[in-house]
C-alpha cells in the first residue's frame, strides 16, 4: 500500500482510524468444486472495528479462517502492513499479533477458565523447557508477569468468580467470553471476532457490545467482526463488508450498506437467477 | 515360467488367504465400532472363549468343572455325550447372544453417552473378566477342535499346476481350511450386507451408525442396537474361532490374534466392512511378500510381525483418512 | 470437618500456582514423604521392595510418562514397551560399556537416548490422529522389538539374546546386580519417581502443558491461536519417551536384573501402562500413581488373599484374579467413568463438605 | 496417596501362612495359565505328584516331610520374582523356575541368596560349568546337548554322512528359540550339512511364510525349537505341506502329547529329542495311581499320567529327591537347608540299581553330577508320535552329544559371564 498515515482520519466519537493493516486482494477459495469465496478484495483499517455481514453460508467464516492462516486461498493475495504475506502456518499469523474467537466456541474443555486464558500469552513465553521443568528462573518469572496480564484481562471482562472452573462447566454466554478474554490476553493488534453474540439474549448481547467497543476504544485494538444482528453491526461498526454465495455485494460504511440495493435484495431474499 | 515367479504367485495366493483370516477378526471390530464407536478390545477374547465354548459343548465338558471339583470335593469332568458340530455351533452362537445381552444389561447401559476412551476402557475390563471366566469355565489347557473342517494342502492344484515350473517347482500350494475360511467369509460379508440392507433391523443398524441422534429421535431403540451388533460381533468371533482354532487348537494364544488385526483396520478404516476385507488382503499379502523378498533372504526373517505395522503406517503418513474414508476437510 | 479449605486463602501468584492448594492436602503430602524416605527404608524386606515396591515405583514411572503424552498432549500412544527396551537396552550398553560410571548417568542417559528414539516415532503424530495413531506406534513396538532380538550388537553377542545387569553402584552404594539391598534398590527408584513425578508437575502446570493440553482439547483451535503443533507434540514424545525410557531402564537393571525383550517389552506391556492411565484416569498424575497401584498392587493383593489365605488352587485364584480385576474395572468406570484420580477428587469433595451435605 | 493400597496389600500379605520350618519345601513355580498352560499343567501336576507320592508312601524323605508350595507365574517373568521372593523365606531348598526370563533373572540372586536353581533341559545353557554358576544345575541334558542329539540321529540315519544335506531349524524368536544356533552351526561346519535358520514370532499361530518357504527350499530335515501355540501350528503345518514327519524333529520342549494331537494322524512319525523315557510303563506310575490320584491328592486331574512333559515333572522330582537324600547324607541330619541342598546336587550320583529301585529303571539316565560339570551326561534319546495310537515311543538307545563341539561353546559363553559380573570360576 502507500504511505499509510495519509489516509488517516479521526471518527465522530474522537477515535482515530489509521491506515490500511491488512488488504485481501482477490482472494478465491474453493472446496473441491465448490467455491466458497469468489475474487474478493476489500481492507481493514488501523483502530477501527470492520464488521463482515451476509447471510448463511455467505462465506464469512470462511474469509476469517483465511485471515487465520487456517485456509489457504487458490488466488489471490493477503497483504499485512503493506507486505505480502507468504504462506503461513496458522500458528505462525497468531505469532504476528493476529487473534480470533470462534463461531462454535473452541475453548479447551479440559482446562480451567484461567489456563484457557493464559493460553492466549503463549506467544509472549519462551522459557526453556529445562526451566520450566524445575520450575525455576526464567519459566516461574515469566507464569507471574503474565499471569498478572491475564488478571487485567479478568478484571476487565469481569469473570474473576469463575476463575478456576473448568469451562466444560460454564454456561454459554459465560464460554463466550472466556473465548473473549483468550483472545484479548494475547494483546493482539487485529483482533477477529466470529459471530461473537451468537446465541445470546439481549443482556449479554449489550454486555458483548459494550467489551467490544472497550477493546476497542481502550487499547485501539483492531477488530474485524462476523455477526447475524444487523442492529448491532450497524451501531458497532465503523465500515462493512456484505457477502452473498461467495461474493462481495456491498462494502461502505453502515449507512451506505444499509442503502445498497444489492443488500437490501440479498436480505431480502431476492430470488439469485 | 522362471520357479521364482511361480512361488511369488504362490506367497501371493497365500497372502490373500492370509487376508482373509486377519479380516474375519477385523470385522468383528468394525461392526462394533460403526454401531457404537466403541473400539473393543475384548474381540480377541472373545474370538477365544467362543471357540473354548464350542468345543466345551460339543465334547460335553461341565462346565466350572475344576472349580465344583475344589470347592465341593467330587470328580465331575464330562457329561459323557457328544454333540454334533452343527449343534454345538448353534448352541455356541445361542451362547454368544446371551454374552451379548448382558454386556449390554449390565455394562454398556450404565455407560451410555460416555466419552470413547471410556467405552473402550468397559472392553478391557471385559476382555479381563472374559479371559478368567473362560479358563475358569472350560480350563486352561489345549483344546482340539475339530468341527470337521478339511486340513492340508489341495492335492489337486498341486498336481494340475506342477507342470508350470522346472524341477524345483511342485505345483501352487494352498491350504484347504484358507479355501473353506475364504469362501465363509465370503458367505458372511455377503449375508452381513443383506441383513443390514434388507432388513428392518438391519436398515435401524445402519441409520443409529450413520447418525446416533436422527436414529434415536425416529424411535430405533439403541439398546436393541447394541445387542444386535454385539451378538453379530460374537458370532464373527466364534466364525474367526473356529478357522483360527482348527489350525492350531484352541488355547489362550487364540485371544492374540485381535493383534493380526489392527494394521488390517488402520488400513481398512475402522468403519469400513469392504475396508476391513481388502485392508486384509493388502496386510496379507503385502506382509508375505516381503517377507518372501526381503524379510527371510536379507533380514533374517520373523519381519512379517511389525512389517504390517510399518505398512499400515506408511499408507497412512499418505492418506490420513485410511483406504475408503473421505478426505476429511476440517472446520472451526 | 476436618478436611476442609475455609480460612485458606492465597495472596500471592506464587502461592496460587502450587501444587497442593489445601494446607491439608500439603500435609499430607509431606507425611507421605517422610514415611517413603525416612521410614520405609528401614523396614522393607526384598519380597515388599522386589514384589511390591520397586515394580510400583517402576511403573508409576513409565504410567507418568505415557500419561504425558496420551492424557495431556491427546497422543495415544502402544509404543510405550518398545520404549522401555530403548531404554532397557540403552542402560545395559551404558552400563557395560562404562562400568565406572554412575548408575544415576546411566539412566538419565538412558532416558535421553529413548527421548530422541521417541520423537522419531512421534514424526507421523503429525498427520494420523486418535486410534489410527494408538495402531500406528505399534509399528514402533514391534520394530524395535525386533531390532533388539535381531542385532547381537544389543545384547554384546551373548548366545541367546538376554541380557544381565552387572553390579553398579550410585556413590559406592550396589544398586544393581544380586548383591543389592532391598532399601538400596528402592531408595534408587523413589528418588526417581519422587523427581520426575515434580518435573511432570512443573512442566504440566506451565505454558508447555498448557500447550499439550490445548493440542488434546481441539488441536485446530490450538494452532490458530499460535500452538505450534509440531513443536508441542514432539516435546511430549520427548518427555513421555524420556520418562519411559527411565522405567525401562529401572526395569531392567533395578527390578529385573535379567531381560529378554519379546517377553519384558512386548506388546502386553504397552497395553499394561495404557491401562494403568486410563483407569488411573488420564491427565492426572495422582492418577498416574493411583493406575498403576492398581494394576500391580491389586494382582499381588489377590494372589495373597486367594491363595495364601483362602488357600485356593494356584490355577483357580489365577482366574478368579482376572475375572476380580476385569469386574473392578467395569464397576469403577460405572461408579465414576474418569478414573480413579476423579473418584479420590469427588471423595475429597465429598470430605470437605462432611458432615454438612448442603 | 498410594500408601492406602500398600497398607491393604501388607494385611493380604501377613495372611500368608507361616510355613512348618521342618518340612522340606519345594517351591513350584507353574504356569497353569497363559500362552504356554498346555505344557505347564502336566509338568506342574508331575513335580507335583511325585513329592505328594513320597510323602503317601514314604512318609517324605529321610523322614522328613515335603511341602510342595505352587506359584502361579503364568510365563512371566515378574510374577516369577513375586513367587520367588514370597516362597524364600519359607524355607525354599531348591527352585525349578520352568521359564527361561525367570530362570536368567534368578541366577545372579538366587547364588547371592545361596539357594541352588534346578532347570533340566532349559534355562541357561552354559550354566553346566559349574566353576562359574555354583547354585545353577542342569543335569542331565541341555539344550546344547539336544542339538548335538537331533544331529546324532540324522546322522545315524544317513550312515554317519551328512555332508551335502540341508537342515532347516525352525524357531521360536526368543532367548528359548536361539540357544541351538550356534551348537548347529558347529556342527553344520563339522558334518558338512547346511543349515538355515528360520524364526517364528511369538505366538506362531500364523506360519505360513515359514513352511511355504521350507516347501521352497525343500531341505533334507526340519529341527524344531518351538514352545506353545507354535508347536502345534509347525506340526499342522509341516503336514500341510507333506513334509516328510520322520524327517521333521523337534527338541524336548516342542516333544508334548498336546503338541501333536490337535493334527491328529497326520503328526504321526512326528519325532522329538527326550532326555527321559516316555508312556506310563514304569512302576513308580502304578504307585503314583495308587497313592496319589486314588486318595484324591493329586495335582491335576490324574490323567495326564504318561504324558511326555508330566514325566519330566516326576523325573525332575525324582532327580531332587535323591539329591535332598544325599544332601542328608552329607551333613547328617533330615532337616536340611537350602545350601545343604546345593551341596546334595553337586554329589548327586545316578545309578541304574538306584533308578530301578525307584520303580523307574530306564527311565533316564546313571550320571553323577560335579563342581565341574552341572551339566550331566548330556545324553538323551529319540521318541516318535504314533497318531493312530496317540503315544510316544522311544526308537533309539540313550546316546551321548558332541562334546568336542559342545564344550567350547559353554567353556566360552560362560567365560563371558563370569567377565561380565567379576565372577572368579573355580571349585573350592
Amino acid at each position: 500500500m502507500n504511505d499509510m498515515s495519509a489516509d488517516s482520519y479521526v471518527t465522530e466519537d474522537g477515535r482515530t482510524i489509521g491506515g490500511v493493516v491488512m488488504e485481501m486482494k482477490n482472494i478465491t477459495l474453493r472446496f473441491g468444486g465448490v467455491v466458497a469465496i469468489k475474487d474478493i478484495s476489500f481492507d481493514i483499517r488501523e483502530g477501527e472495528i470492520r464488521a463482515i455481514i451476509g447471510p448463511n453460508g455467505a462465506g464469512k467464516s470462511s474469509m476469517l479462517n483465511v485471515i487465520s492462516g487456517f485456509y489457504k486461498p487458490q488466488e489471490g493475495e493477503v497483504m499485512y502492513r503493506g507486505e505480502k504475506r507468504p504462506p503461513m502456518k496458522p500458528y505462525q499469523v497468531a505469532q504476528q499479533g493476529i487473534a480470533r474467537t470462534f463461531q462454535n466456541i473452541a475453548l479447551f474443555d479440559g482446562m480451567s477458565v484461567l489456563d484457557n486464558i493464559m493460553t492466549g500469552r503463549l506467544n509472549s513465553m519462551n522459557a526453556s523447557l529445562l526451566s520450566q521443568a524445575v520450575w525455576w528462573g526464567k519459566a516461574q518469572k515469566e507464569e507471574f508477569e503474565n499471569r498478572e496480564k491475564v488478571e487485567k484481562v479478568i478484571d476487565f471482562l469481569e469473570i474473576q468468580a469463575i476463575r478456576k472452573t473448568p469451562v466444560g462447566r460454564l454456561p454459554y454466554g459465560l464460554k463466550k467470553r472466556v473465548e473473549l478474554a483468550r483472545a484479548l490476553a494475547a494483546e493482539p493488534s487485529l483482533l477477529l471476532l466470529d459471530e461473537p453474540m451468537a446465541g445470546m439474549n439481549v443482556e449479554e448481547k449489550e454486555d458483548m457490545s459494550r467489551f467490544i467497543l472497550d477493546v476497542n476504544d481502550e487499547f485501539g485494538t483492531t477488530i474485524a467482526l462476523i455477526e447475524h444482528d444487523m442492529g448491532v453491526v450497524m451501531d458497532l461498526s465503523d465500515r462493512v463488508v456484505v457477502m452473498d454465495y461467495g461474493k462481495k455485494i456491498g462494502d461502505g460504511t453502515p449507512d451506505e450498506v444499509r442503502n445498497n440495493q444489492d443488500v437490501i435484495d440479498a436480505y431480502l431474499g431476492v430470488a439469485h437467477d | 515360467m522362471p520357479d521364482q515367479l511361480l512361488f511369488a504367485i504362490e506367497v501371493t495366493m497365500n497372502g490373500l488367504m492370509a487376508g482373509v483370516l486377519y479380516a474375519l477378526v477385523a470385522l468383528g471390530f468394525v461392526l462394533i465400532f460403526k454401531a457404537s464407536g466403541i473400539f473393543n478390545y475384548a474381540q480377541g477374547v472373545m474370538a477365544l472363549f467362543a471357540a473354548m465354548t464350542l468345543v466345551g459343548i460339543q465334547n460335553g465338558q461341565v462346565p466350572f468343572a475344576h472349580l465344583i471339583n475344589a470347592v465341593f470335593g467330587t470328580e465331575v469332568h464330562h457329561f459323557g455325550w457328544h454333540v454334533p458340530a452343527i449343534l454345538a455351533i448353534l448352541l455356541t452362537a445361542c451362547v454368544m447372544v446371551l454374552f451379548a445381552w448382558i454386556v449390554e444389561r449390565y455394562v454398556l447401559k450404565h455407560l451410555v453417552g460416555q466419552p470413547d476412551i471410556i467405552l473402550f476402557m468397559a472392553t478391557i475390563g471385559l476382555a479381563y473378566f472374559m479371559e478368567g471366566f473362560g479358563d475358569l469355565m472350560w480350563g486352561a489347557d489345549i483344546k482340539k477342535l475339530d468341527v470337521g473342517l478339511p486340513q492340508g494342502g489341495s492335492f489337486w492344484l498341486e498336481e494340475n499346476t506342477a507342470w508350470l515350473g522346472g524341477e524345483g517347482f511342485y505345483g501352487f500350494f494352498i491350504d484347504k481350511l484358507d479355501m473353506v475360511a475364504t469362501v465363509v467369509a465370503a458367505i458372511l460379508v455377503a449375508s452381513l450386507v443383506a441383513f443390514s440392507q434388507y432388513t428392518k433391523q438391519g436398515r435401524a443398524m445402519r441409520a443409529v451408525a450413520d447418525d446416533h441422534q436422527a436414529a434415536l429421535s425416529v424411535g430405533v431403540s439403541l439398546r436393541f442396537i447394541w445387542v444386535l451388533v454385539w451378538s453379530l460381533a460374537g458370532f464373527v468371533a466364534l466364525v474367526a474361532g473356529i478357522m483360527w482354532g482348527a489350525k492350531s487348537g484352541v488355547q489362550f494364544s487364540l485371544s492374540l490374534i485381535a493383534l493380526k488385526a489392527l494394521p488390517v483396520l488402520m488400513l481398512g478404516g475402522f468403519t469400513s466392512i469392504p475396508g476391513a476385507i481388502v485392508g486384509g488382503l493388502i496386510i496379507g499379502v503385502g506382509e508375505k511378500l516381503f517377507e518372501f523378498l526381503i524379510g527371510a533372504p536379507f533380514l533374517g526373517g520373523a519381519t512379517e510381525n511389525w512389517f504390517a505395522y510399518m505398512l499400515a503406517l506408511l499408507f497412512l503418513v499418505f492418506r490420513p483418512q485410511g483406504l475408503f474414508g473421505e478426505k476429511i476437510i476440517e472446520r472451526v | 470437618m476436618l478436611y476442609r479449605e475455609a480460612g485458606d486463602f492465597k495472596t500471592s501468584y506464587q502461592k496460587d500456582s502450587q501444587t497442593f492448594p489445601l494446607k491439608f492436602d500439603r500435609m499430607g503430602y509431606w507425611t507421605v514423604m517422610v514415611v517413603a524416605f525416612l521410614v520405609v527404608p528401614f523396614v522393607i524386606n526384598d519380597y515388599w521392595a522386589n514384589a511390591v515396591a520397586v515394580p510400583f515405583l517402576i511403573y508409576a514411572i513409565a504410567a507418568l510418562g505415557l500419561n504425558i503424552l496420551t492424557g495431556y498432549a491427546g497422543q495415544v500412544s502402544l509404543g510405550t514397551g518398545g520404549f522401555m527396551a530403548v531404554g532397557a537396552y540403552a542402560c545395559y550398553k551404558l552400563m557395560t560399556m562404562f562400568p565406572e560410571v554412575s548408575m544415576l548417568v546411566h539412566v538419565v542417559l538412558a532416558g535421553g537416548i529413548t527421548a530422541l528414539v521417541g520423537v522419531l516415532f512421534g514424526l507421523p503424530s503429525l498427520r494420523i490422529k486418535g486410534f489410527y495413531l494408538a495402531v500406528a506406534t505399534l509399528a514402533a513396538q514391534f520394530f524395535l522389538v525386533w531390532l533388539f532380538n535381531k542385532v547381537p550388537w544389543f545384547y554384546n553377542y551373548s548366545a541367546s539374546g538376554q541380557i544381565n545387569a552387572p553390579e553398579r553402584t550410585v556413590f559406592g552404594i550396589i544398586v544393581t546386580g544380586p548383591n543389592t539391598e532391598a532399601w538400596a534398590k528402592y531408595l534408587f527408584c523413589l528418588i526417581f519417581v519422587v523427581v520426575l513425578a515434580w518435573i511432570a508437575r512443573n512442566l504440566t502446570r506451565g505454558m508447555t502443558g498448557r500447550k499439550w493440553m490445548a493440542i488434546r482439547d481441539m488441536d485446530i483451535a490450538a494452532e490458530i491461536i499460535g500452538v505450534n503443533p509440531l513443536m508441542a507434540k514432539l516435546t511430549a514424545f520427548a518427555v513421555s519417551s524420556f520418562f519411559v525410557g527411565i522405567a525401562g531402564a529401572l526395569f531392567f537393571s533395578i527390578y529385573l536384573g535379567a531381560a529378554e525383550v519379546g517377553e519384558a517389552f512386548g506388546i502386553q506391556k504397552s497395553f499394561l501402562i495404557l491401562f494403568m492411565i486410563i483407569i488411573g484416569g488420564l491427565g492426572s498424575i495422582f492418577g498416574s500413581f493411583a493406575g498403576a497401584a492398581f494394576m500391580v498392587l491389586m494382582p499381588v493383593f489377590l494372589k495373597n488373599v486367594l491363595v495364601g489365605g483362602l488357600g485356593w488352587p494356584t490355577d483357580l485364584a489365577a482366574h478368579l484374579e482376572f475375572i476380580i480385576v476385569g469386574g473392578l474395572i467395569v464397576v469403577f468406570l460405572i461408579l465414576e467413568p474418569h478414573g480413579l484420580a476423579q473418584l479420590w477428587r469427588l471423595t475429597k469433595e465429598k470430605l470437605r463438605l462432611w458432615p454438612f451435605p448442603h | 496417596m498410594n500408601m492406602k493400597k500398600i497398607a491393604a496389600a501388607s494385611v493380604a500379605a501377613l495372611m500368608v501362612g507361616t510355613p512348618v520350618l521342618a518340612d522340606l519345601v519345594f517351591p513350584s513355580l507353574s504356569y497353569r495359565t497363559g500362552p504356554y498352560a498346555a505344557g505347564g499343567i502336566p509338568y506342574a501336576d508331575g513335580y507335583s505328584d511325585y513329592f505328594t507320592l513320597l510323602n503317601e508312601r514314604d512318609g517324605g524323605i529321610g523322614g522328613a516331610a515335603i511341602q510342595v508350595i505352587e506359584c502361579e507365574t503364568g510365563y512371566n517373568t515378574e510374577k516369577g520374582v513375586e513367587c520367588y521372593e514370597s516362597t524364600k523365606g519359607q524355607g525354599a531348598l531348591v527352585y525349578n523356575p520352568l521359564s527361561t526370563g525367570i530362570t536368567y533373572q534368578l541366577i545372579p540372586k538366587a547364588t547371592a541368596d545361596n539357594i541352588p536353581l534346578y532347570t533340566p533341559g532349559y534355562g541357561r545353557t552354559s550354566a553346566a560349568n559349574g566353576k562359574v554358576f555354583s547354585h545353577v544345575f542342569n543335569f542331565p541334558a541341555n539344550y546344547w546337548n539336544a542339538a548335538s542329539l537331533a544331529v546324532n540321529h540324522l546322522l545315524a540315519e544317513n550312515g554317519g554322512d551328512l555332508n551335502g544335506k540341508s537342515v532347516a531349524l525352525v524357531y521360536h524368536n526368543s532367548a528359548y528359540g536361539k540357544e541351538p544356533i550356534r551348537t548347529l552351526e558347529g556342527l553344520a561346519e563339522k558334518h558338512g550339512f547346511k543349515l538355515t535358520a528360520i524364526p517364528v514370532d511369538h505366538p506362531g499361530q500364523e506360519q505360513k511364510s515359514q513352511w511355504l518357504q521350507i516347501r521352497r527350499e525343500k531341505p533334507d530335515y526340519v529341527l524344531m525349537w518351538g514352545w506353545g501355540v507354535m508347536n502345534q501350528v509347525a506340526i499342522q503345518e509341516a503336514a500341510n505341506i507333506r513334509f516328510p514327519m520322520e524327517n521333521f524333529v523337534g527338541v524336548w520342549w516342542s516333544g508334548g502329547d498336546h503338541d501333536v494331537a490337535p493334527a491328529g494322524e497326520s503328526a504321526t512319525g512326528y519325532k522329538a529329542v527326550t532326555f527321559h523315557a516316555v508312556g506310563s510303563d514304569f512302576p513308580v506310575f502304578d504307585d503314583i495311581q495308587k497313592h496319589v490320584v486314588e486318595t484324591g491328592k493329586a495335582a491335576g486331574a490324574g490323567d495326564n499320567i504318561g504324558k511326555a512333559i508330566y514325566n519330566r515333572g516326576v523325573y525332575a522330582a525324582m532327580l531332587m529327591a535323591e539329591a535332598v537324600s544325599k544332601a542328608q547324607e552329607i551333613h547328617g541330619t533330615p532337616d536340611i537347608t537350602a545350601a545343604m541342598m546345593r551341596d546334595g546336587m553337586e554329589a548327586l550320583e545316578i545309578t541304574d540299581a538306584r533308578m530301578a529301585e525307584l520303580g523307574m529303571g530306564g527311565f533316564g539316565p546313571a550320571f553323577s553330577v560335579s563342581c565341574e560339570n552341572h551339566g550331566g551326561p548330556g545324553t538323551g534319546a529319540i521318541q516318535q508320535w504314533d497318531g493312530a495310537a496317540g503315544t510316544w515311543s522311544l526308537i533309539s538307545e540313550f546316546g551321548g552329544s558332541d562334546m568336542d563341539v559342545i564344550q567350547p561353546l559353554i567353556d566360552a559363553d560362560s567365560a563371558a559371564y563370569a567377565a561380565e559380573n567379576n565372577i572368579e570360576a573355580g571349585c573350592n
